[in-house]
This record gives C-alpha cells, structure tokens and sequence, in this order.
C-alpha cells in the first residue's frame, strides 16, 4: 500500500527558498534546563489563563499555575520543579500586554503527583479523552495555538467524519514537524487514533509535503495494523500547503465556506505536534510542558532541533545551539512567512514556538511604501483568492468598510501577497491591521 | 404686437401647462419629512469630526429630532450651535464645559529611545501590533501621527517624535483618542494646565531605564497637591481633573521631570 | 436600420456628447464619485434627454414653428426640460429616497445640463424627424452613461492616486476627463 | 544602521522581485527592436530614442523636484516610457516634438497623477496620441528612406502598410498589393515602413519572449489582443477577400505587436486579474480592428489601448475573483 497523492491544489500560492537543510539531518536533542524560565499566561488564542501561584510558592513540574479562564482558553503547567520568582505583565511581541510566571528550577524536575500513565488508552472513552486533554494544556503547535480540547469537541449537530493530520511543515526553514515524524511516527498514529477516538471520525490523512519523502516513508510504515481507512497523501511541495483550508482542499476537495470552520465540512486538522503531544496526556498522562523547536539561520552556529521545556529563553537555545556566528539582523518566532519579529532574544518560548529563525543582514527583506503597480501578482498567488492589491489601498485610506466588503476579513495573513510584490509593500501588516480594527469596529456596533 | 401676445400666450401656455403638471405631481407623489432637520443640518458646523457619537453633522441632525438625542453633544459648534439648537427644539441644556485632547507623554526622541528598528507601516496602530511598538517604553507615544491624521482641523503636530495638540486649534471631537492604540490621549478642561505627562503604569526602576521624563512613582506630587487633586494609580500619578490644582511646587519638586504647565 | 445604427454609433462613439462636444461636464464630474449613483444618474439622464426630444421636437415642429415663434425655441425648450427634470426629481424622492439623497444637488441641476438642451436643439439644426429626434436624444443621453460610468471607474482610481496638492480633486479628474477626451478621439471618422 | 534588531510584520522573506528589476526587464526586452530600428532607420532612430529617454528621465526628475518629493528616477519606468513614445514616433519628426510628447506623457499622464502607479493611461500612449492630434501632418510623414523592400514601392506616398491599404482601397477599392512569401517576410523581420519601433514583429516577438519567461508579463494580454485580431480580420478576410487585408497582414503590420506585446502589458494600466487580462486583449483587439477598418486613422492601436486603459477599473471590478470558500455562482458582493 503506497501513500497517495493530492487530487486537488488550492488557488494560489508561492514557492519560497526552503533552507530546510539547514536542520532536517539534526536529531531533536533535548535541551539541558535553564536557569529561569518565563512561562507566559498567553499561549494560545482566546483569554489568557489565570495565575493560580504567586511569588515565593514551590511548584511542581506538571502543576497547573495557570488555569484555563473560559471555554476557548487552554491551562498552563510548570515546566518543572523550583520556585516562582515573578509574576508580572509583560508586554509580548504580538502587541497585547500579558501575566507571566518566572520560575526558578531547583534542578529536581520533580513531576506533579497524580501523573498516571494508562498505556492502554482504549479503555478511555469520548469524554475521558477530551478531559485529558484539557486538562494537559495542549493547543494547537502549528502556529496558530487553537486550544485542542476545543477542537476536538465539536458541537453535537456536527458531524466530524474525517481527521487530517499536518505534517506539511511548509514554512522555509522549519524542520521540527520533519524530525518528530521520522522520530516518532508510531506515537504520532497512536495520538491520531486517539483523535479520531475522540471525534468519532472515520478516516484519518496525513498530509505531507511531497519535498519531504522520507517522512512519507516513515510515516507509511509505521501505519497501524489496526485502523481501518488511513492514508498518507503526499501534497504537491507549495506554500501555504499547511494553512489548514487549502489543506482540506487539497487532500478531500472540500471548501471551507469563507468565514466558517473546518468542522462545517466534516473535518478537523491537527497538527502533528500536537497529536504527539495528545498521545503525551493520554496514554503516559504528561501535560504539555515542553515542545521541539528548530533553532536555525544563517547565523546559527549548529542549526537543529530542539526539544526543550516551554518557557526557555530564545538566548539559552541559541547558546544550546552553539551560539551566533556574524551579526543577526532579525529574529523570528515561527517561520520567514508567519512568524513574529521579537525585538531581542530575551523572551521565551511558547506552545506555539514552533522555529526560532536568526537572520543576517544580507536575507532581510526591507518593506517599503512605494505605490502599487497593479502588476497583480499579489492576486494570482493569494490562496483566498483576495486581490491584496485593493485591499491594502482601502486600509491605507482607513476606508474600512469597503475592505469589509471585499472580504479582508477572510485573510489568512499567510504572506504570499507581500513575499510576491514587486514594490515591497507591507501588504500583510495592511491586513493585519484592517481585520483588527474590523473586529473592532463590529465589536462597537454590536455593543 | 400680435407677435409679443403670441409670445406672451405660448410661452405662458406651456408654463402653465407645465406647472399643472408639476402641482400635480408634487400633491400625488409628495413626502414628508420634518423641515426642522434641515434646519439643524444648516446649524451644525458640517466638520462630521464624529465627535457627538453619530456618524457626521446630517444623522446627528436626525437623532435630535427623531430619537431624542441630547442636544449638547456638539463640541464643535460649542454655546453657539447649542442655543440655535435650543431654539429649534424647545429644550434646554448646560453647555458641555470645554475640553481639550492632550497627549500624556512627554517622552520625545531625545528621553526615550527606541528598543528596535521598526519597518512597516507608518501608523500607531500597525507598530504597536508589530513587536510591540518600538518605543523603549512600552506605554509611550509611538510618534507614527495616526492622532495628527485622524484630527479633523490638524490641531495635532509632531515634535520631536511624540504628538502634541494645539489647545487653542482643538474642537474636542476626540477622533485622536479613538486612534491612539497606547490611549494617551485624555480630555481634559480648558481651564486646567498642570499635567502629569506620562501614561507609564511601569514600575519606577523600570520607567527609569525606559525615559528620562518618566513619572517613577515616587508619589512626592501626591502630598504636595492640595486636596488629593493628584492621585496614585499603581505605580503612576494621576491628575483628578475634578478637584481644583494651581499648585508650583508639584512641578518643581517632581524628580522626573514629568509635571508640566502647559 | 442602417441609418439609425449609425446614428447611435455616431452619438454614442464618435461625437460623444460629453468627451467630443464637452456638454453636460457638470453632473459628469459631480456625480462620478460612486458607481451606484453614477448609475442613478444615466438613468435619469436617458429618461429626460429621450423624452425631451420628443416633446421639445413636437413642441419645435407644432407650435413654434407653425405660428412663426422658432426664435423662442431656446426658452421654450428650457421651460419644458426644467418641468421634466421637476418631474424626475419629484418621483425619485417618492420611489427612491436613498438615491435622491446620492444625487443631491445634482439632480435638479440636469435643468441645466446643456447637453439636454443640446440634443433639443441640435434635433432642430440637423432637421431629424420625429423618431430619429428621439433615437439621437436616446443615444446621447446613451453616450453620456457611457462616458460617465468609464469616466466613475477612473474617478475611484484616481482617489487613490496621491496627486501634488494644487492638483487633488476636481483639477486632477478634469485632467483624466482630458486624456479620456484624447482617447476617444480614435473614433474620428469611424461613421 | 543602528545595531538594533529589525522588526517588521511577516512575511519575513520575499521573492527578490523588484520593480527595478521589472522595468530593466522591460528595457531588455526592447533592445532588439531598438537594434533593428537603428538598422532600418539609422540616425534618426537613435536620436529620437535618445530624445525621448532624455527627456522622460529629466521631466520625471524636475517634476518631482518641483512637488518636494523624492527624486524617483531609478526605478527606471521614465526610462520604458521614454523607449515606448519613441518606438512610437516615424523617424522623420523633428525632435522638439520628440520632447513636447516626452514631457506631455511624463508630467500630465504620470506625475500629476502621484507618479508611478498611480496613473490610469499609458504615459507612452498618450504622449503618441496628443502628438498625432496635435501635429498630425508630422505624425504622418513618413521615411524619405528608400527601404530595400517591394512594401516600400511607392516612395512618394511613402505611406504606411496599413495607410497605403486605407487610401488606396478609398480611392481605388482594390488592395495595393500581394500577400507572397517574400512580402510577408519582408513585414516579419521589419523592412516597412512606420514608427521606428514597431516595424520588426521578429524583434519585438523576440523581446515579448524574453519578458515572459522573466515573468514579467503573462501570456493572457498579448494572445488574447493577437487572437482577437486574427479572428476578427480572418473573418472580415474570408467574407471580402478582395476588400480585406488577410489576418497575418494585420498581426505583422502597423503598431500590432509592439501593442500586444509592449503597451497592453503595461502593468499599471492593465487589469490584474486573469479573466480581467483576456477581457482586456479582446477588447483591445475589437478596438483595434474597428478603427483599423472603419475608422478615420489606418492604425488604432494606440487609440485601443487607451480606450481599454479607461475601462480598466471597471473591468477589475468586474472579474474579481471568487473568494476561496464563498458560494459558487452566488450573490456578488457590491
């Protein structure tokens, strides 16, 4: 039995320079812990958690210090064991200010009591698997950090008859999806089984890219004996194979209704990350307390992939990594098309750090506020089929609503509009910044 | 002279033919509305600054008439527009007492440095969601003019880096409060010139290293100002801008220098 | 058939009312802001010039030339267009209040909006008949929509344009109206 | 540079386009027919081009010098403009009216509108069609030159392919000459007269290959706009053999290709769909034929591509694409 191949291919797309080689050949290495470790209350989408420790108290590795506060909202556990130094709002690099936790390791790692591991996780039923799942903090490590055990409880009048896992990885440089699925391809299928347990779906997919044939390999054959209808669908090697609507599309041939969710077509998409972090809380009964991140960049002295606890500073794994060889111009949580630009390597990593990307002078990319030229390329390579081009022109004129009325809210922000423009125009910053003050300005009618 | 009745007699024909038509027309085909909102329309100064809370001078118009709307809401338009509109309508009402936007930062260039080398949109709103805004201080004016845009009568000028606003040139619309993404920017009376410039809620050590012209907390102005017209929130003075202060020595005596009379 | 199918390429292409006589630049630049109301704005346009030269030819062919009175043609006709546009202005603000705001101004200004009276008049000097008085009056009000709704495009590009202050708004589209002029002059003895 | 880290929005990478890089693009690919024009044409070509190219890049840099804004010379589209009005000129105009045309198309049809981007004709374009109104004599003089070619027969006339076609079918009713090989090759590498540019249909194809495997333009404008001409002079052709010039005649001849290939595809002025594109070609291709077969000049191409530049707005409007998820056929969004 084969992997199969993607029938579809969404609209639009760009093939940006994937440096992969950089890290894809580095084993994941676990990383010794750091002295400090800022553990932010703000991992994921929706509100952020609510401290339930403060300063001076000793906690346990697995011990929740931050409660989920609402239903779209995810718990944070201690990395490991020491002692909270600070609690304290800080600003983050996506702009909103937010509490974080300073924990200091006393070196013990000792594990919260109550961790129990149940191997064989068939026994658990629907309800104890979303349970688990909450209850271990997991969201979404692709990027966006949905929390998971929202995800995976749909609302009972839908229903959930496929279960895609993506292994795309189609940001350049990333390679921690790569390394976990050649690592840890049967544990991979067993949180993925445990998923569709969970959603009641029937088929499973994992798709990869096709650039990535040793991880189709792996993941063929660690296929499970067991599962009836699952496949490994080799997409064709495009950026954004990964966002999760063209990812549907391309693996089923469903369209995701514009503004709706994945579950309004039958589906749900999980990262791989995150099915291994699932298959983590059920089956050994682990919280989410540490992650793989791919450390990488010209300036990187030894790229590679880094499992280490959440809360480390972006400095100590740099340092990990060899340190920094030539001047680093930019730094970048997540990948060159949707990561974030931090200001200094001071900040830690999170749920959803899934790179931390060093740029020397010479790979910056310089926006400027030249004029468009109509050359159109933003619309032909735009996977919403938006025509950014307009759009950014309205937002620059704070004509809100006629954006509004020509879609920007269904922007995925992923960047091939402004990776393609001839004129270097900030176009996804345009966007950015419209939905925001879209959303706001729905919010104040509303009210 | 048969020619000039002929004249007279087509051209009146038609008129009249014509004229008939039109009554006729406006009778069966007549709408009503209330001449009052034209009225007021006129009044109004026809900035449509927002300032009142509808979208321009012609549904602010409506709203008074047909929903009830208060009728002091015209900061623009000030005593004067009040009266026409007390006239028209048969209501009374205070005027709004006079108040001016002012920006509470005065980190400029020179006091606070940037934290990183931001490139992208010129706007507030697009660097404060970009890493945070570049500013040392995560609480300071960012100085990308989205405020100086938004004023209707660009009472708003860049100094140095940071927004100041023209007191005399204000209109108190308050569209530059609804742009600042830090909310600087308060209305405060006319009247009152002793400010604290800053909108740091950071603690002092952290103020320090941030801007030379920070409020650090040291609450020294909080004793020095007559009945607690300025207060302690957190770590961050605030003028009371209900309770009377004319007070030298606050500003003298404050250690970061962030107490001005303007 | 021929003959009046050149008659509407000829109004509509070749001697464009607005962008090759230049009549009727009023509601062409007051209107052009907005697609919807320029769209508003032909509709109105093609009901009044098309029955205006109809009624301004009877009026012309039975009363003012039958009783001698042809030089009073100019303010007869003015008369009987500024009653039509009363008209217009007088339903629209019953059936279709929001459009009747759009226009504002600029509806009841089609009074004098010479290119009405221009198609009048011209019907007169070229000595159509009837029906072509009125295939020519519906033609021209035809080219006016169709100068008018290019010319609305333009406009919403040219907003976006970033012109040298002396040049922003109006000065800048009567430039564009220029250059739209230039190119339909590629029309020129096409009938 | 400050030693501070950098921090802009995502994306953080980029293609390396650049619109410099588009525009030296577009100059390359004109080369050939610059070539070719210097050949046929010798000095005259060479100076009007320089003319043109001087005189663009200087309007450009005093203009915006005058408005208080950045010199914006080096992205180079002064440049293309410059080389387009000249393609567009006949050798024989005086090089006052070279410049006259040059400052019309870079200050009224480009700067005042906000510079690049920002204006809604071609400059090149418009430049030819104000000077062809302006001085129409000029603009229809053609080459003293004696060309070594059986097109260039009747040396007092000295007319135009296309113009010779339209006086002597008016004044005779009969085509003035045969379509054999060696005629059409003659067309082809560009010994005919007309202006300097547009005469070579192999150099310009040439060029139009070259921006197209550069990526910079697509192949939508340019097969549409020649299709449309085919299809539409091959059916006139095929009704009237005797009144109508064959389909290969039109694409070869007047200011065809260096059009389809060259001004159509400006990007500026064109639309940015794909859909848009071939409803654009076609329409220019309609344009065109009309005014080539029943209009008052023997060329239209200029003329077309002007009239479709003015509905560009519209026609981007129109074929916005469907967005990714919306209903299929549905409502359209206003």
């Amino acid at each position: 039995m084969g992997f199969i191949k993607a029938k579809f291919n969404a609209p639009g797309g760009v093939h940006p320079a994937y440096h992969k080689d950089l890290a894809a050949e580095q084993p994941i290495a676990e990383m010794p812990l750091s002295a400090s470790l800022v553990v932010s209350m703000s991992q994921h989408l929706g509100k952020p958690a609510a401290p339930t420790v403060k300063k001076g108290d000793s906690v346990l590795r697995g011990q929740v210090i931050g409660e989920a506060a609402g239903f779209i909202s995810a718990a944070v556990h201690a990395p490991t064991s020491g002692t909270v130094k600070l609690v304290a709002d800080v600003a983050t690099a996506a702009g909103p200010r937010a509490t974080a936790i300073t924990i200091e390791p006393d070196g013990e790692d000792t594990w919260v009591e109550g961790i129990t591991p149940c191997p064989d996780w068939h026994q658990q039923d629907k309800k104890e698997i979303v349970e688990k799942i909450a209850a271990a903090g997991i969201t979404g490590m692709g990027g966006a950090g949905f929390p998971t055990h929202v995800k995976v409880s749909p609302p009972p009048d839908s229903e959930i008859d496929t279960l895609i896992l993506n292994g795309a990885e189609c940001e350049p440089y990333l390679t921690a999806d790569y390394r976990l699925m050649l690592e840890k391809a049967t544990e991979i299928w067993q949180g993925a089984l445990i998923i569709a347990k969970a959603l009641d779906a029937k088929t499973i997919y994992v798709a990869i890219e096709d650039n990535k044939p040793q991880a189709i390999a792996a993941m063929q054959e660690a296929l499970p004996a067991e599962v009836g209808d699952a496949q490994v669908v080799a997409l064709k090697t495009e950026y954004p194979q990964g966002a999760e609507k063209q990812q549907i599309f391309a693996v089923t041939g469903r369209e995701v209704p514009a503004g709706g969710l994945p579950l309004n077509v039958g589906i749900v998409v999980e990262n791989v990350g995150t099915t291994l972090a699932v298959w983590d809380a059920v089956v050994n009964g682990r919280p989410l307390t540490e992650r793989v991140t791919t450390v990488t960049g010209g300036p990187v002295a030894k790229p590679g992939n880094v499992l280490a606890r959440i809360g480390t500073s972006c400095a100590d794994m740099v340092e990990f990594c060899g340190g920094t060889e030539g001047p680093v111009a930019k730094i970048i949580s997540g990948g060159p098309m949707m990561g974030f630009a931090q200001a200094d390597m001071s900040g830690p990593t999170t749920k959803t750090t899934s790179g931390l990307l060093l740029l020397d002078p010479t790979s910056v990319h310089a926006y400027e506020s030249m004029p468009c030229i109509s050359c159109g390329r933003c619309v032909g390579v735009c996977p919403m089929n938006l025509m950014p081009n307009e759009l950014s022109q309205f937002l620059e004129a704070e004509d809100y609503e006629t954006a509004e009325a020509y879609n920007v809210m269904d922007c995925i922000e992923c960047g091939c509009c402004a990776f393609e423009c001839p004129a270097h125009r900030p176009l996804v910053q345009h966007m950015r910044r419209g939905k925001a003050q879209v959303m706001l300005n729905r919010r104040k009618q509303a009210s | 002279m048969t020619m000039v009745i002929q004249t007279a007699l087509t051209i009146g024909g038609a008129g009249l033919a014509c004229g008939g038509l039109l009554a006729l027309a406006a009778k069966f085909l007549a709408v009503k509305e209330d001449p009052r909102i034209e009225e007021i329309n006129g009044i109004l100064p026809g900035a449509n600054c927002g300032g009142c809370g509808y979208a321009g001078c012609a549904a602010y118009a409506e709203a008074v008439l047909l929903k009830g709307a208060p009728i002091n809401l015209c900061a623009p338009g000030g005593a004067e527009v009040l009266g026409h509109l007390a006239d028209i309508t048969g209501e009374t009402a205070k005027v709004a007492e006079h108040k001016v936007a002012i920006v509470l930062c005065g980190g400029d260039v020179s006091y606070a440095p940037r934290k990183f080398d931001y490139n992208g949109v010129a706007d507030c709103r697009a660097a404060q969601a970009t890493g945070g805004g570049d500013k040392s201080c995560s609480y300071g004016c960012l100085g990308y003019a989205s405020c100086s845009h938004a004023c209707p009568v660009g009472a708003i000028e860049m100094v140095n880096g940071i927004a100041k606003v023209h007191r005399d040139l204000c209109i108190s619309c308050g569209s530059c409060i609804r742009t600042c993404p830090r909310h600087l920017i308060k209305m405060v009376p006319y009247a009152r010139t002793i400010h604290v410039m800053c909108s740091s809620k950071d603690k002092g050590p952290v103020v320090k290293k941030a801007c030379k012209v920070g409020c650090i907390g040291c609450t020294i102005c909080t004793k020095l100002a007559e009945n607690e017209s300025i207060k302690m929130e957190g770590f961050l003075a605030v003028v009371d801008y209900d309770k009377e202060l004319d007070n030298d020595a606050v500003i003298e005596k404050c250690p970061g220098k962030c107490i001005v009379r303007i | 058939m021929t003959e009046y199918v050149l008659l509407i390429i000829g109004a509509v292409l070749v001697n464009n009312f607005v962008l090759t006589r230049f009549l009727g630049i009023c509601p062409f630049l007051g209107v052009s802001k907005k697609l919807p109301t320029a769209l508003g704005m032909c509709g109105a346009v093609i009901f009044v010039m098309t029955s205006a030269s109809a009624v301004t030819w009877a009026l012309q062919h039975l009363v003012l030339e039958k009783i001698g009175l042809g030089y009073l043609q100019t303010i007869a006709f003015i008369l009987v267009i500024a009653s039509f546009v009363q008209l217009v202005d007088i339903a629209m603000k019953k059936f279709a209040p929001p459009l009747h705001a759009a226009l504002g101004i600029f509806l009841p200004l089609i009074t004098t909006n010479c290119a009405v009276l221009g198609v009048s008049v011209l019907n007169v000097q070229l000595q159509y008949g009837f029906l072509k008085a009125v295939v020519f009056g519906f033609a021209a009000s035809l080219g006016f929509s169709l100068a008018l709704i290019i010319f609305t495009g333009l406009r919403e590009k040219i907003d976006r344009a970033n012109p040298p202050k002396a040049f922003q708004g109006i000065a800048i589209a009567l430039v564009t109206a220029g250059l739209l002029s230039l190119a339909f002059m590629g029309f020129a003895g096409l009938v | 540079m400050s030693d501070l880290a950098i921090v802009s929005s995502s994306p953080h990478a980029h293609s390396g386009s650049s619109v410099r890089r588009i525009m030296l693009d577009v100059i390359i690919a004109l080369v050939p027919a610059l070539l070719v024009s210097v050949y046929f044409f010798g000095w005259d070509a060479l100076r009007l081009t320089l003319a043109c190219v001087i005189t663009c890049l200087a309007a450009e840099a005093l203009s915006r010098k005058a408005m208080g804004r950045n010199l914006g010379i080096d992205d180079l589209s002064a440049v293309i403009t410059g080389m387009l009005l000249a393609f567009n000129l006949p050798p024989t105009l005086p090089t006052w009216m070279a410049v006259v045309g040059s400052v019309f198309a870079i200050v009224i049809c480009k700067q005042l509108f906000g510079g690049i981007g920002y204006n809604p004709f071609n400059p090149a374009l418009a430049g030819r069609v104000m000077l062809l109104i302006s001085f129409p004599v000029f603009m229809t003089r053609w080459s003293e030159w004696t060309l070594p070619s059986p097109l260039a027969m009747d040396a007092v006339t000295s007319a135009t392919p296309l113009g010779l076609v339209k006086t002597t079918i008016g004044s005779t009713g009969a085509l003035p000459f045969t379509f054999d090989g060696t005629t059409m090759l003659q067309l082809f590498v560009g010994n005919q007269n007309g202006c300097i540019g547009e005469v070579s249909a192999a150099a310009l194809l040439l060029g139009g290959i070259y921006l197209l495997v550069r990526r910079c333009i697509t192949w939508h404008i340019p097969v549409a706009y020649l299709a449309t001409v085919a299809v539409f002079s091959g059916i006139l052709w095929m009704h009237h053999p005797q009144q109508n010039l064959p389909p290969h005649f039109h694409l070869l001849s007047g200011g065809l290709m260096l059009g389809a290939l060259f001004m159509a595809t400006d990007m500026v002025t064109s639309p940015v769909t794909k859909r848009g594109m071939l409803v654009f070609g076609v329409g220019c291709g309609i344009l065109t034929m009309l005014i080539r077969k029943w209009g008052g000049y023997p060329e239209g191409v200029s003329f077309a591509i002007l009239l479709m530049n003015a509905i560009t707005p519209l026609i981007n409007r129109a074929t916005r694409p469907r967005v990714f998820g919306a209903p299929k056929g549905g409502k359209k969004q206003s």
